[in-house]
Parts: structure tokens; sequence; C-alpha cells
């Protein structure tokens, strides 16, 4: 009888990373169901798009990589639900009727360009779906800004193959194009609130009159508001399940609750409420679901308490004086690259080093 | 005999700064202007050739004047001369190729930092005589400009769909007819063309350059092995 | 130690001396070419605008400085005659923004035809849009060039010529007044087609380019009587 | 011409600035290469620092410290056998080049050992100790000789010039003190 | 200091940070009583089961021994101090002293006793010391030391030192935290002899006299808490702190820091604090020993685990092989049911912290407290590592603070600097962060392997500090020697050159003479080099060029094995004459070679014969040997070894005679290709004769060797031994 040799601990939680990034996953549905409710079929078909994209992209890499007699790994690794997850999030994060090549494109460079050449799961610098994200939005600014309306606003009905109708060739059945499908009834093309605010502010209406605009509805942002509100949801079921530590998604809202508290003191006409910051955007899903991301964030409470409050300042400084409208992406990959000075500065005192010893 | 030794010095230049000891690929420097101006092809061509005057004219100097050089400020002697030929070919060029000029913008007197000359000057064209120093010079520039026009292509194609735009600033109004349009776009594809992107296509040509390496030195036969010859230590050394 | 830094510094010296001596004669020996291909560029972008058989005179050289209007009188007469046209609109900026902006006049026998207005749209998207702007005697738009821009690539760069024609749709186009409704983007109502993906930065554009066209009718007499070089400070 | 006077002026200014400027940083930089002169070369004594110092003279030099400068002076940086890769890493640090494998000629066997006199073979012959660089072996003339085990360096410099062969190089015995948690080597032990 | 009392008796601790929960295991030895295990069929005592250095053995194989009768004991007084004796567990013979497994990860081998026992089970004599205040300090302590008693928690440090600190103790802390899953001995043993352990904390409480005693206790075992309370009601001194169920709560800085508020500095020991912890069941054993005079030769050992039909606390004696126990423990996979390639998983210690066992005949020793057999499903064994995703949960559990994702990636790119930077020597390999880590690596085997490579390497760093301060004293030593050399030669040379002056004729004969000896040892040399080829080294290529080629032919064969003895003696002489070598002197080579052509001499007489022959000119190098060896002896004095000459002289035969075979063949191996046929077969034959004889000579061994060897290293032994005491005071402390 041959007996088994291994180093000690023994025992084992029976945590996995799969296991985790599963949980990960489950907990958007809430956020997806806000979206499909509000947006339409749009982004269920890009996260479907991107998971496809991504796994193959993913299947390619590790082949490419590995030599053959390791398949069970890549399968695991395939499975491990990383490339899933990052292709949700990209696939949530995009405007719902864009073209399909922008899903794909996306993930592959996602998975390939920002997660495998840095050397796969654990080693990528930036959170992959994010720095697809930006590369979308930089290379492809006008698909990447077409937002649709909310479906209520819309004058046509946008069903299911109409959207996939749209995705893949860009014009309904009935033969409008997204130009068409994104102008309003009193033909304004419709914008996300955080681009009408910021469009408006520049036009010069102050914040009170631009929150009468149509896509503003009653609070935040017709849709908007709700699928936040989801992602919160599905953000306080993972602190629930610890799957994520509560002081990234903590410091980041409270630091951008804070900037923009104190903006809108400072001068309530040009800036939003604290509230329109909180539930537009991706800043729910990117306080719950893209910051806690672990391999690109910094590692002990203090540096993510500095790296959630960094964040925040960064969001609201781009949302209002950037280039770009939304400003979770950008931020999300500045705290990645200070990740690591983060962590060089936030560690902890080891035990018995420096003690203060009462004698 | 003779004649062939210098003629293999000379191979060794050259295959030194094309390929195994390639600035921009290898030495990785000057990547600054590579990497900022390369969005088109006319564009990398004419930094090119501006760095490859520069690059053959401070070769050429250092190595005629390297005796009179005394070591502790030969860096500020050759910093001057790089900084007066590059002065010379900015002005020429703002004469003779005004819109290249335009377009090059800051980069073109931003050639007197680039490593890739005052490295040459300091590592070779202050070490050896003027012929080779200058044949150095030509094939380090070369090899230099030929990094940048394949970033320059490959950038151009993939955010532009054409190739050649603009070579009428360099080379005047008819290669208005250069310019190919390989395919087109109807939205660019703005990560080529900017910064980020041709950080990208740099990194995949050096891993190409990699792979190449790797298949040449794999299929080169094994060096038989010498024997050591074991040095005794003390005893009658002394 | 004394010998030493007495020989470093007759090389660095003599090294400096001569490479300076280099340069300065290739200065002076380019010096005219350069200017010629500043005028030549210039001219070509003001033949872009301006049709060059409309014109026959040096039009390089009939420069005029026009931000000392608008700084000075002729600035308070801007903020009257815009308070006639526009009563409730008190802060206007002035119809040509600071600093003082160049204008070349084109004359076809002595004859003014036309004048090519330098303007910055201070609104873009990403900060000024310096354009050049060429009006007719009568008051129409003979064209419009971008210069420089830092408006998003992909989005609001379709104001260069390069990318996209948009520009050109100034031309012929003129003015009545202040109130002029079709001057603005469509999104607002006007005649200017606002491009896919962007608005601020053709808002921007077309105000600039009205601006100037109100302020072209305004000062039309002041502008032609006036003569003189503005090289001096180019 | 006016023009042209004025340029000239201003191109003879130029000059002259420069000219001064020059010449008061040369003096400058002739002072301080004077004054900041560095005497010696530290890099070797680093190199030297890094190498396992067994004086085995396998890379070729005599002993550790004459690599060491060799090293310093351009020679390849995996030449020294008995520090393996890890000395190699270490001298590509220091030199700031690219960590190379150790020497094909090299055998690859470089586990610690040490050497070992196989007694009744001894004839005393003294060959061995004038060989040990590190004077690790005991003995006088026609007398039986003695490694100490401690000081020994394994360089196996005394195992050629014993004329009776009885020099033997024994590796170094895992013990539990030194052991690795190398898991891989343990026996399996299979019971019945 | 009163406010750490104050807060204590309201049941306030101070906490440290991290921790795991690991899901309790302890319900399955819990309730049931220890067991008394009827006698194993064999013993096998490992002579070191502490921290320190084994002892000498005072037993051979054959002895009868009696139960509890002294195995083991120092010898130097070096060593006096961290020695801790073993005795025989039960009375029977001892069958075997060889290397066996010993309780450690490895799994390597060390030296044990086999005992059989007789079944009798006989004591030696005892003296139970009824009033244990009536003895001394020293006796007592003497008492622990002679009964062999080290830390029973699992770091088995000497106990004699730890309550023989001269430090003012402030807190005696008893550590019964028993934090591992699983393990419950400590439990069983606190409410089955409290009072013995409350009498072994009275002495320890004698000879430390710390101001207060506080049993650090967790909240998972009420039963072993009342029983203590009861216990120590009568003694205000005595704390028994109810801690909060948290692993690892019995590591010795973490106790503190729970009890005391204190973090012990890193690299001190808590002694300097003013703290002394003592394992509960090491309190046990000083009672026992103290009072009841019995050495630690049993101990209270936790068999548990699903694969156990009966796990169940035993008193195990120590050398009961763990095979035994788990027989007596009812597991399930000897039963046959098993399938065979099933891997058995038998862990010595907690699952958090013990080591797998590569084998079943490891025996229980002094620190062992638990032998693990978990099921399949209960511990499953394979690595399923996958990459870290920095999540940051070692951070979040690590008891020390440390970085554990941190030190992983500099243990895997062996970064030894960074991972001293980080503090890697301050982690205590408790294994919680392995435990949380989602990805399953198993950082803390990890961290061992950088910390036995730092550990090794720190070493290497020593020994060659050492080897080149000793190459340049020998540079320079040999440096003098040369110059006083050079001037001796000088005086000599002088003095020739006077005689020479007067005798001229006679001298210059003594000349050529010298001159035709030099010529001859070299045409052998040369035939040599001819023979040989490839295999000369550069060392000899360079004399050998001088020599012309006509010599080489006209060589006569057989001197070829003579030469090959006189190789090395010529190879100097050569190197020094060929620079001033003549023509006159090769003229001479074929009148003189003949004589000197012994064609089977002995070794021995060939010896003989060179060395007058070149008496001159080996004078300055024989000068130069005796010098050296004289100074080697000054400096390393060495038992001289002395041997009668007829003895000498067959041992010199038989070992060049063996050398001579080894280079024949590997003459013979050299030349198949090329010269093979230049090789005569006499001598093959010669050589494998002259092979045979050295086998036999070889044979001829006898104790004196062993004898010797020992005692030429005996120095260097000893001097080593002293350096690692003290390394190993300095670590234990």
């Amino acid at each position: 009888m041959a007996f088994w040799i291994a180093s000690s601990p023994h025992n084992h939680t029976q945590n996995e990373t799969s296991a985790l990034m599963r949980l990960v996953i489950y907990a958007t549905i809430p956020g997806i169901f806000a979206q499909w409710y509000f947006f339409g079929w749009g982004n269920l078909i890009h996260i479907t798009l991107a998971i496809i994209t991504a796994i193959v992209a993913e299947f390619t890499v590790l082949s490419l990589r590995d030599s053959p007699s390791q398949q069970h790994t890549i399968k695991k690794q395939i499975f491990d639900g990383s490339a899933v997850l990052t292709a949700v999030l990209i696939g949530i994060s995009l405007p719902a009727l864009a073209p399909w090549w922008i899903s794909v494109i996306g993930a592959i460079f996602a998975i390939v360009v920002v997660k495998q050449l840095y050397g796969g799961l654990g080693y990528n610098l930036f959170n992959p779906a994010m720095a697809a994200y930006v590369m979308l939005l930089i290379s492809f600014p006008l698909e990447m800004t077409s937002w649709q309306p909310p479906l209520e606003l819309m004058n046509f009905d946008l069903g299911f193959t109409n959207s996939v109708y749209v995705i893949f060739t860009g014009f309904t059945t009935e033969g409008f194009s997204l130009e068409q499908l994104r102008v309003n009834i009193d033909g304004f093309t419709m914008a996300t609130p955080l681009d009408t605010l910021k469009t408006n502010l520049t036009v010069g209406l102050t914040v009170g009159e631009s929150m009468n605009e149509p896509v503003i509805g009653e609070h935040f942002g017709i849709g908007w508001e709700w699928i936040n509100a989801a992602f919160l949801l599905g953000g306080l079921f993972l602190l629930a399940k610890k799957a994520i530590h509560w002081s990234i998604p903590f410091s980041f809202l409270a630091s951008l609750f804070l900037c923009s508290l104190i903006a809108f003191f400072i001068s309530p006409d040009s800036n939003a409420s604290t509230m329109f910051h909180w539930f537009n955007g991706a800043c729910m899903l990117g306080a719950f679901f893209i910051l806690t991301d672990p391999v690109s964030g910094a590692t002990s409470v203090k540096g993510r308490i500095v790296f959630g409050a960094l964040a925040g300042i960064l969001v609201f400084i781009i949302r209002k004086f950037g280039g770009y409208p939304d400003a979770v992406a950008f931020s999300v990959l500045l705290c990645n690259m200070a990740g690591p000075l983060i962590d060089q500065y936030t560690r902890p005192r080891t035990y018995g080093h420096q003690v203060k010893n009462k004698s | 005999m003779q004649k062939f030794q210098i003629n293999k010095e000379y191979k060794d230049i050259a295959w030194q700064g094309l390929w195994k000891n390639n600035p921009g690929l290898v030495q990785l420097l000057g990547l600054c202007p590579l990497l900022a101006v390369t969005n088109t092809i006319t564009n990398a061509l004419g930094l090119g050739l501006a760095t490859l005057l520069v690059l053959i004219g401070s070769n050429i100097t250092v190595s005629a004047v390297r005796q009179w050089v005394p070591k502790e400020i030969r860096i500020p002697i050759f910093v001057l001369i790089i900084a007066a030929f590059v002065t010379c070919v900015q002005l020429l060029m703002n004469a003779f190729t005004y819109g290249l000029y335009k377009s090059l913008g800051i980069f073109l007197p931003l050639i007197v930092t680039n490593c890739a000359i005052i490295g040459r000057a300091e590592a070779y064209a202050s070490k050896n005589p003027v012929k080779q120093s200058a044949f150095d010079g030509l094939m380090m520039g070369t090899g230099f400009t030929l990094v940048l026009v394949v970033l320059g292509s490959i950038r151009e194609i993939l955010g532009q769909g054409t190739l050649f735009d603009g070579a009428n600033l360099l080379l005047g109004e008819w290669a208005t007819v250069l310019k190919i349009e390989v395919y087109h776009l109807d939205s660019q594809f703005l990560l080529a063309i900017l910064p980020p992107g041709a950080f990208i296509a740099m990194g995949f040509i050096i891993a190409l350059k990699n792979v190449i390496d790797d298949k040449i030195a794999q299929r080169q036969p094994k060096t038989e092995n010498k024997s050591i010859e074991r040095v005794r230590v003390n005893f009658d050394a002394q | 130690m004394k010998k030493a830094i007495e020989k470093n510094a007759k090389i660095l010296a003599l090294f400096a001396i001569a490479c300076t001596t280099v340069v300065s004669l290739v200065h002076l020996l380019t010096k005219d070419q350069i200017l010629r291909q500043e005028q030549l560029q210039l001219l070509t972008q003001l033949n872009n605008i301006i049709a060059p058989e409309r014109y026959n005179n040096d039009i390089y050289q009939d420069c005029i400085l026009v931000g000392q209007y608008s700084g000075n009188n002729s600035g308070n007469n801007n903020g009257k005659a815009i308070d006639k046209a526009n009563d409730q609109n008190m802060d206007e900026p002035p119809l040509i923004t600071n600093p003082p902006q160049k204008a070349y006049v084109a004359r076809m026998n002595d004859q003014p035809v036309a004048i090519a207005f330098t303007n910055t749209a201070p609104d873009g998207y990403n900060g000024k849009i310096n354009m050049i702007i060429a009006v007719n005697l009568d008051g129409s738009i003979s064209g419009v060039r971008v210069l420089t821009h830092n408006e998003t690539p992909g989005l609001g760069d379709k104001i260069e010529v390069r990318k996209s024609d948009w520009i050109k749709s100034f031309t012929d186009k003129s003015i009545s007044g202040e109130t002029d409704s079709r001057w603005a983007v469509s999104k607002d109502g006007g005649m200017f087609d606002q491009f896919t993906g962007a608005t601020i930065t053709p808002r921007a554009v077309v105000k600039i380019v009205k601006r100037t066209a109100l302020y072209f009718a305004k000062h039309q007499k002041d502008l032609f009587a006036q003569t003189g070089s503005c090289q001096g400070d180019s | 011409m006016e023009t042209f006077v004025a340029n000239l002026i201003l191109a003879i200014l130029a000059i002259a600035v420069l000219g001064g400027m020059s010449l008061l940083f040369g003096a400058l930089l002739g002072y301080a290469s004077v004054k900041f002169k560095v005497e010696s070369d530290p890099l070797v004594e680093q190199l030297d620092q890094l190498l396992p110092q067994t004086q085995c003279g396998q890379c070729g030099y005599p002993g550790c410290k004459p690599y060491a400068k060799a090293v310093a002076n351009g020679e390849a940086i995996n030449k020294c056998a008995p520090g393996g890769e890890d000395t190699i890493k270490k001298i590509a640090e220091l030199m700031g080049v690219e960590v190379k494998p150790l020497d094909e000629n090299h055998e690859a066997d470089n586990s610690p050992k040490v050497a070992f006199i196989i007694e009744e073979d001894c004839i005393g012959c003294t060959k061995c100790i004038q060989a040990c660089p590190v004077d690790a072996i005991l003995g006088a003339a026609k007398q039986m000789h003695t490694i100490i085990i401690d000081e020994c360096t394994g360089c196996d410099l005394c195992v050629d010039p014993c004329p009776v062969d009885c020099i033997e190089m024994i590796p170094i015995e895992k013990t539990a003190q030194n052991w690795q948690w190398d898991l891989h080597s343990i026996p399996v032990v299979q019971v019945d | 200091m009163g406010s750490v009392i104050d807060r204590i008796t309201r049941g306030h601790f101070w906490h440290f940070h991290g921790g795991i929960h690991p899901p309790e295991q302890k319900f399955l030895t819990k309730n049931k009583p220890i067991r008394n295990l009827p006698l194993p069929g064999q013993l096998i005592l490992p002579i070191q089961q502490h921290i320190g250095q084994p002892g000498d053995l005072l037993v051979s194989v054959g002895d009868h021994v009696l139960k509890g009768q002294v195995l083991t004991r120092s010898k130097s007084p070096a060593t006096h101090s961290m020695v801790v004796p073993i005795h025989a567990p039960t009375s029977g013979i001892i069958t075997a002293i060889k290397n066996s497994v010993i309780a450690h990860p490895s799994g390597l081998t060390s030296l044990c006793l086999f005992i059989e026992p007789d079944g009798e089970d006989k004591w030696q004599e005892r003296n139970v010391c009824e009033h244990p205040q009536s003895l001394t300090r020293e006796q007592v302590i003497d008492k622990i030391t002679s009964a062999g008693i080290a830390g029973m928690g699992g770091a088995g440090f000497p106990t004699h030192i730890k309550v023989n600190t001269q430090a003012q103790i402030n807190y005696l802390i008893i550590n019964a935290a028993e934090c591992e899953p699983y393990i419950t001995a400590d439990d069983l043993l606190i409410r089955e002899h409290s009072a013995t352990i409350i009498d072994g904390i009275n002495i320890l409480e004698r000879l430390l006299t710390p101001h207060h005693i506080l049993i650090g206790i967790e909240d998972n075992k009420p039963e072993a808490i009342k029983v203590l309370q009861q216990a120590t009601a009568d003694n205000p001194k005595i704390k028994v702190c109810v801690l909060p169920t948290k692993y690892p709560t019995g590591g010795e800085k973490q106790l503190i820091q729970i009890l005391t508020g204190q973090e012990v500095p890193s690299g001190v020991i808590p002694s300097k604090l003013g703290i002394v912890m003592q394992n509960i069941a090491t309190c046990f054993a000083i009672a026992d020993a103290v009072i009841y005079d019995t050495p630690l030769i049993r101990r209270v050992v936790t068999v548990s685990g699903q694969a156990l039909d009966k796990p169940q606390n035993v008193w195990a004696l120590l050398g009961t092989p763990v095979n035994y126990l788990l027989e007596q423990c009812h597991y399930q996979n000897y039963a046959g049911q098993s399938n065979v390639n099933d891997k058995m998983h038998l862990i010595m210690g907690g699952p958090m912290m013990g080591f797998s066992l590569s084998t079943d005949q490891v025996p229980v020793v002094k620190i062992t407290n638990c032998v693990l057999a978990p099921s399949k499903d209960e511990i499953p064994a394979d690595n399923k590592e996958v990459e870290c995703i920095r999540c940051g949960q070692c951070a979040d559990v690590c008891p020390a603070q440390l970085l554990p994702q941190e030190l992983q990636w500099s243990a895997k790119a062996s970064d030894h600097q960074q991972l001293v930077k980080l503090n890697l020597a301050d982690c205590i390999e408790c294994g919680a962060c392995a435990y949380v880590c989602p990805s399953q690596i198993p950082l803390v085997h990890y961290y061992r392997i950088a910390k036995a490579e730092i550990r090794e390497q720190h070493l290497l760093n020593l020994q060659s500090e050492k080897a080149k301060t000793r190459f340049e004293a020998r540079k320079i030593r040999l440096e003098k020697e040369k110059l006083a050399r050079e001037t001796k030669q000088k005086k000599a040379a002088e003095a020739r050159k006077a005689k020479m002056a007067e005798n001229t004729s006679e001298s210059s004969n003594a000349i050529s003479a010298v001159a035709a000896a030099l010529a001859r040892v070299k045409a052998k040399k040369a035939k040599l080099s001819s023979q040989q080829g490839e295999e000369n080294s550069a060392e000899k290529a360079i004399p050998e060029k001088a020599i012309p080629e006509k010599v080489q032919l006209q060589a006569d064969k057989k001197t070829k094995v003579a030469a090959a003895i006189a190789r090395a003696k010529a190879k100097k002489l050569a190197a020094k004459a060929s620079a001033s070598q003549s023509s006159d002197a090769e003229t001479k080579i074929q009148s003189v070679e003949k004589p000197t052509v012994p064609t089977e001499t002995s070794g021995a007489k060939t010896e003989a014969k060179a060395e007058p022959k070149t008496e001159h000119k080996t004078e300055t190098k024989t000068e130069k040997n005796k010098s050296e060896t004289s100074e080697t002896n000054d400096s390393t004095p060495k038992e001289p070894v002395h041997k009668a000459n007829n003895d000498k002289k067959l041992k010199v035969a038989a070992a060049i005679a063996k050398a001579k075979a080894k280079k024949a063949q590997k003459l013979a191996e050299q030349n198949q290709n090329d010269n093979s046929d230049e090789l005569p077969e006499n001598k093959a034959e010669t050589s494998l004769n002259e092979k045979a004889e050295a086998a036999q000579a070889k044979k001829i061994k006898d104790d004196n060797k062993a004898k010797r060897i020992a005692a030429a290293v005996a120095k260097a032994k000893a001097k080593k031994q002293e350096q690692q005491n003290q390394q190993n005071q300095q670590k234990a402390e």
C-alpha cells in the first residue's frame, strides 16, 4: 500500500476560485434582468456573444500556451468562470444595440491581450472587461456612444427579433437604422442621462433644467436608476455571501458621495446630486463587480479602502471634467495601475515588528 | 584576405543594425518617436529618414573627432554635435518638406534626445574609424527606419485602411498617386492610430522577431562541445 | 587639476562654437525658403476657401488685425449692436474672440472681394477649435476650414476636411441677422446637420462661423478701410 | 542687407553665448572629473562576493577572484559550475545582463560534494595537500591524510593529483536538518 | 500590569490578527476515556526526539533493559545542556541499533533503538518523592533533565533549559488551548489527571516564581475547564482563562498576545518579556518525573479520523509504531477491503500543522500528540492548485500579519531578499492561509521550501566566506615560502659557484649527471604522453612540447608502466628543467635509458629509485613539502599515524598497484579507438593481476581504520558540534 504525502495543512475550506466566480456571475442576474426590462434584448445578446467569443479565445490561447498533455488543465481553466465573468461584464457595459463585432472584438481583446498575454488568470494587471471597454470606447467612439433610449421612450417596438437584426445588420426588420431608433418622438437623438447632463451643462443649462429632460424621468434616469439598484442588490448578495470584501464598494461609494456632495454644495446648478451619481452609469456595477476584482485590485483592507476611495474620486473628476460622460472604466484602469503602489504602502505591520512594549 | 575580413566586418555591422541589434526592436531605443509618429507610413518614413540622416552625420562626426574628445566631456560634446545636426535637419525639412515638418511636429526636434543616436555615438562611433561608423550609422538608421515603416504600415492599414496616405507631404505633389486604399472603413479603428495601439503593435512585432530568432536558433546545428580547460588554482601558478 | 579644467573648457567651447556656427549658417541659408514655405502654406489654405482666380493681390501681405476692434471701442460698438438686435442677452461674448485675430483681405484690382478671418471656437468638446473663415463681400460664406483642434478622434474630428465634407456645407450660406434660426445644427432646428455621435463640436463650429459672419456684416466698412501688414508679430 | 547684418549679429551672439557657456561647463566637468574620481573598481569585489569561493578553477581562471575580474571585463557570466543557476542569476542581476544557462561544457551535476580520502590507500604523498586551495587536508609526508569536511569546498582539485586515486568525491548526505522540503523525493514505502 | 490581571479576571482578552475556524472534529475522541494499550511487539526509539543534540548511546545490541532505564546520555560537557536523554519505555531486549524512518516530514531515516519487550514491563528502581517542596531547585531541574522531558506541545524544546531561566518571570502561561481540530489529548489528560497537572504547575511555580500563572484554554472544552477551575480554586495565583475558540490560539506568540496583550518582538524569546510558556502535557510529565521518578516514556496520543472504527485517546509508550496504534483503533484499511490503488493518508499531528507519514512504521515520539487517519472524503488529498487571484483572504487570516500571497510569489521566484524583507522568518507555519486559499495553493509548503533554501544559502555564504579567507591566507603563505625558497636557492647557488671555482672538472661531472637524470625522466614522460594522447591535461602540455620526437620512437614499451608511476614526480622537474635543457643532455639519453627500466618492479622500489636520481632538483620540492606539512601540523595538531615500516611498504605497494591497475584500465579504454595495438597485452595482464592484489590489500582492513578516521576527524567534529550547540541554543530560545 502506498502512502499519500502532502504538506500541511491537510484540511481545507471547500471554497474554490471557480465557485467564487460562479457566485459573482449569479449576482449579476438582477442587474441583467433590469437591463432587459428597460432596454430590451440587446445586452443579453451581447452577453451571449461575448461569452462564446471569450471561451473560444481562451481555449485558443491556452492551447497555444500549453502542451496537449495538459488538456485537462485547459478544460479546468476555461471553465473556472473567470473568462465567462469577464464576458458577462463586457456584455453588460456595452450599449444595447451596438453592432455584434463590438462585443466580439471586446471579448477577444479582453481575453487575449489583457488577460492571457499578461500570463493568464491572476497575472493580469488590468481588469480585462474594463480594459476592453476602454479600448472599444476609444477605438469605436461612435458605436460605443450610440446608447439606445429606454424602451418606454422609443417609438418602435423593439422585440427580440428586431434586436438581433439591429445588432447583426444595423437595421430592424422594417428597415429602420439604429440612428433612427435612437431619435425620439420630438426628433432628438437620445443619450444617457449622464451624457445629457454633460451636454446640457456645456450648452449652459443648469442641472435643474436638465432634470426635466425626458431621459431623466422621475428620479435619476429612466431605467438606469433601476439597473443600478439591481446591481446594488446583487452586490449586497455578494457581500452577504462574503464573496467580496466590503471595503472597496464602501469606500468607493462613500468617496463618490462625498465628492459629489461637496461639489453640489458649492454649486448646485452645475453639479448633479449625489444620488444622481450613485444611480447612473456603471456606478453600482463598478462598485460591486468590477473594482472588487481581486486580481487587479489592492489586497490589504487598508489598501482596498484607499483603492476604492481613489476610484470614487477619479469617477467624480472624470465625470465632471473629463471628455467622456461616464468614468467608471477609466478610473478602474487608473486604479489598477495604482494597485501595486497602494499595496506597497499599505503593508500591514508584521507581528512582532516595531513593537512598542509597555515594560 | 584582408578584403574578405573587411567585408565580413561590414556584413556584421549591417546584420547588427538591421536585425540582431536593431535599435527599435532589440535595444528599444527611441521609443517615444517610434510610438508617437508611426500612425502613417509617411510620417514614419519622414521621421525615419530624418533620424537616419542625423545618425549618419553624428556618427561620422563623433568618429572623426574621437581622438580629441576627453572622456569626461564626451557626452556634452556628443549632444552638441547631435543637436546641431538635428537643428540643421529640422531647418532643412522646414524649408523643403514643410507639410511633413508640420505633421511630425515636436518629434523632429526630439530626435536630439533619441537614445538610439547618442547610444550609437557612445557605443560605436566613439570607438571606431570613420568609415565603419558611417556604415554603422547607415545600418542602424535603416534598421530604425524599417521598424518605423513596418509599424507605420500596420497602424495605417488597421486604422485607416490605407497606405501611403499623405505621401505628397514628403515626396511632393506627384506622390498623391501612391495612396492605396486597402479597404474602406466606415469607422476607423482608432486604437491602431492612437499611441496605445502603437504599443500593442510594437509588442507583436517584437514577439514576431523573437519567434523568428528562435526558429533560426533551432535550425542551426548545435556547436560541438569544446572541452573545458580547467585551471589549477595555486601551486606554481604564482 | 587646473590643466584638466583648462583643457576640458577649451575643447567643449571649441565644439560649441563650431556647432553653433554650422547651425547659424544653415539657418541663414534656409531662412527665406522657410518663410516662403509658410506663406505658401497659408496661401494654399486661403485658396481653398477663396478661389484664387477671384483675387489678384498679394493676399498674404494684405493682412489686418481685427482683434483690436473687439478689444477697444469697436468692442463697445459690437456690444451695442448686439443689444439692439438681441436685447435680452447682455453677456454675449464679442464676435471675434480675443486675442487679436488676423484677417486677410482678397482684392481684385484693389477692389475687395472677400476677407478671411482666423477665429477660435472656445467651446469645442475638448477645448479650442482654431478655424479660418472666409466671408464674401456680400456677407455670404466663401469657405471654412479648421486649422487645429483637439476633438475626439472618430467623433468630433469630422470637422476636418480630410475626414468629412461637413465643413464645406457652410460654403455660400449667408446670414440674415442675429436671430437667423437657420444658423444652428439640425438638432437645434437649424440647417446644419450635426454628424453622427457628436453635437457639441458642430454646434461650436456653427456658432463661431455665425459670429464671424455677423461681425463681418457689422464692420465691413471698417475692415476694408484698414490697410497694413500684420506680419510684424507673426 | 540690413536684415542680413542683423541676422549675422544674432548668429555671432548665439555663438558667443554658447561658447561661453561651454567654457564654463567644460571647466566644471574638468573639475568634477578630478575631484570625484573613483579609485577602485568595486564591481570586482561585488562579483567576488557572489561567487561560491570554491576556487575550483572550472571557469578557466585560477580562483574565484580572477574570474570575478574577468566577468567585470566582459567574460561570460555562465562559467561558474559550483555556483549554478543561482549564482548566474545574481551575477546577471548585478551586471544588468540576461541570464544564461550554465555553460554547456560544464558538467551539469553540481550537487554539493566533499572529498573523502580512502585511508588505507593513502600513501602520504602530500600532493593533495598542495592542491587544496583552502588547506582543508591534514597530513604529513608518508602519513595518512584526512580531509576536514567542514572546510572542504568540494572543488575536487585534489582528485587528479593523487597518484593512487584514493580520493573520492562523495555527495553530502541529506539529513532531517538540511532537508529542503522536497516531498517528491520521499521514498514511498510499500507495505505488502 | 494590574490592568492585565483585571481584564483577565473580568474575562476580557486581547485578540490576535486573523485566525480561522476549521470545522470542529474533536467529538470523535472527546467523550472516550484514555485507553491503556497492551504492549506492542516492538518499540522503535529514535535517539533524538527533541531540538538539540542526540545523546550518546549507553547500551548496545543484545542488552536487556528495564522500564525507565536511561538509554542515552551526553558524554561531553559541551553538549550537555542540549541533550535530552531517552529511556526504555518497557523492559526488554535491544534487538537492533540502526537507521529507521523517524517522525519527520522528510521521511528520512535516523539512528533508532529497537526494543523487543519481554512482556514483564519491569520497572527499574524508583524513588517516589512525596514532598517535592523539600527538594532544592537544582535537584528539581536535575530530575527534569534526567527524565528526558522536552516540550510536548509539538516543538520539542528541552524543558530543563526553559525552566532554568534566570530572568524575572511575570507570567507563567500554561498552554491548554489545543486549537487543532481533532486533537483532544490535553483535554482528556486534564480531565483525568488534573491533580498531577496541578502538582506539575506547582513545581514550575517554585522554579520560576512567576507573579501570575495563566492557564489558557479554549472554550470548546467545558469539562476540562470545570475540572481545572476546581483544582486551582485554592491557588489565587492561578487563573484559568477561558478563551474563544479560534485557530491558532495555541501558538505561543498568539496565546501570549491574547492573554497579556503583548507582542513578542521578532527574534526575541518570551522570557525576555518575563513570560514562560509550558504545555499542559509537559506539566504532567514534570510532576511525573519529580514526584514519581518516572521518566518521559509514554504520552497521551489522540488517534482519530474517520478511517478508524474506534478513534480514541490512548496512553502510548514512546516508540510505539503508528501501525500498532491504528490496529488498536481498528483502522479500516487493514481489514483488507480497501482498494489497492488507494493511497493511505496518515498524518502525525493535527490536520493543520501535522505532517504526512511515508510509512506506518514511524514511532510515537515525545512530540507526537495525534495520529490522524482520515477517510478519503474527510481530507481529500489531491492537489488542485490554481493560480493566485490575489483575493487577499490569506492576509486576512494570517496571525502574524504577513502577506502570504506576496510571499508566495517571491518564494516561487526564489527572491530571497524580498522574502526576508517580507519577514518570512516570522511565519509560524500555522497553515491558516493555505486553509482559506480558494485557489488551493499549498502556501505553507512554499514557505517551508523557501525557508530551507534561505537557511542553506546562509550556510553556503558562511562557508564561502570561510573558504575565501583560507584561500587568501594560503596564498599569502605560499608567497612567503616562495620568497624564502628563492633566497635559499640564491645562497646555494653562490655556494656552488664558489665550489666550482675550486674544482671545475668535478663539478662539471656532477652537472652532467644531473642533466642525464633529467633527460631520462623526460624520455619516460615523452613515451607516456604519446600513449595517453588526449588525456593530457593542460598542465602537462607545456613541458612535453619541448621533447624531441626521436626519443619517443626509441622508447621501450615496457617502461611505460614504470613511467606512469614516476610521472607525477617527473612532471615538476621537467617543467623546471625544460627551459634550461641542453642539447648535450639529449644525446645522453639513450645510454642512460637502459638501467632505469625495471619491467616488473614494484611501486615501492621505483619510488625508492626515483628519489636519489632526482635528488638535486627535488631538493627544493621536498623542502617545500616538509615546511608545508610541518606547518599544517603546527596549526592543527593531529594524532600522528605511525605505521610499522613493513606494514607501510606493503600498503604503499598495494595502493600503487591499485592505482596502476586503474590507470591501465583507463588507458585501455582510451586507446581502443586509435592505437589499441600499441598497448601491450602483457601489460593488461599484469594490470589484472595487480588489480586482484589490490583488492586483497583492501580486504585487510581492520578496526584500526575506523578508529583512525574517528580520531582524525574528532577535533573537527567537536568544533562543529560546539558551533551547532550555540546556534541551536539561540534558535531554540
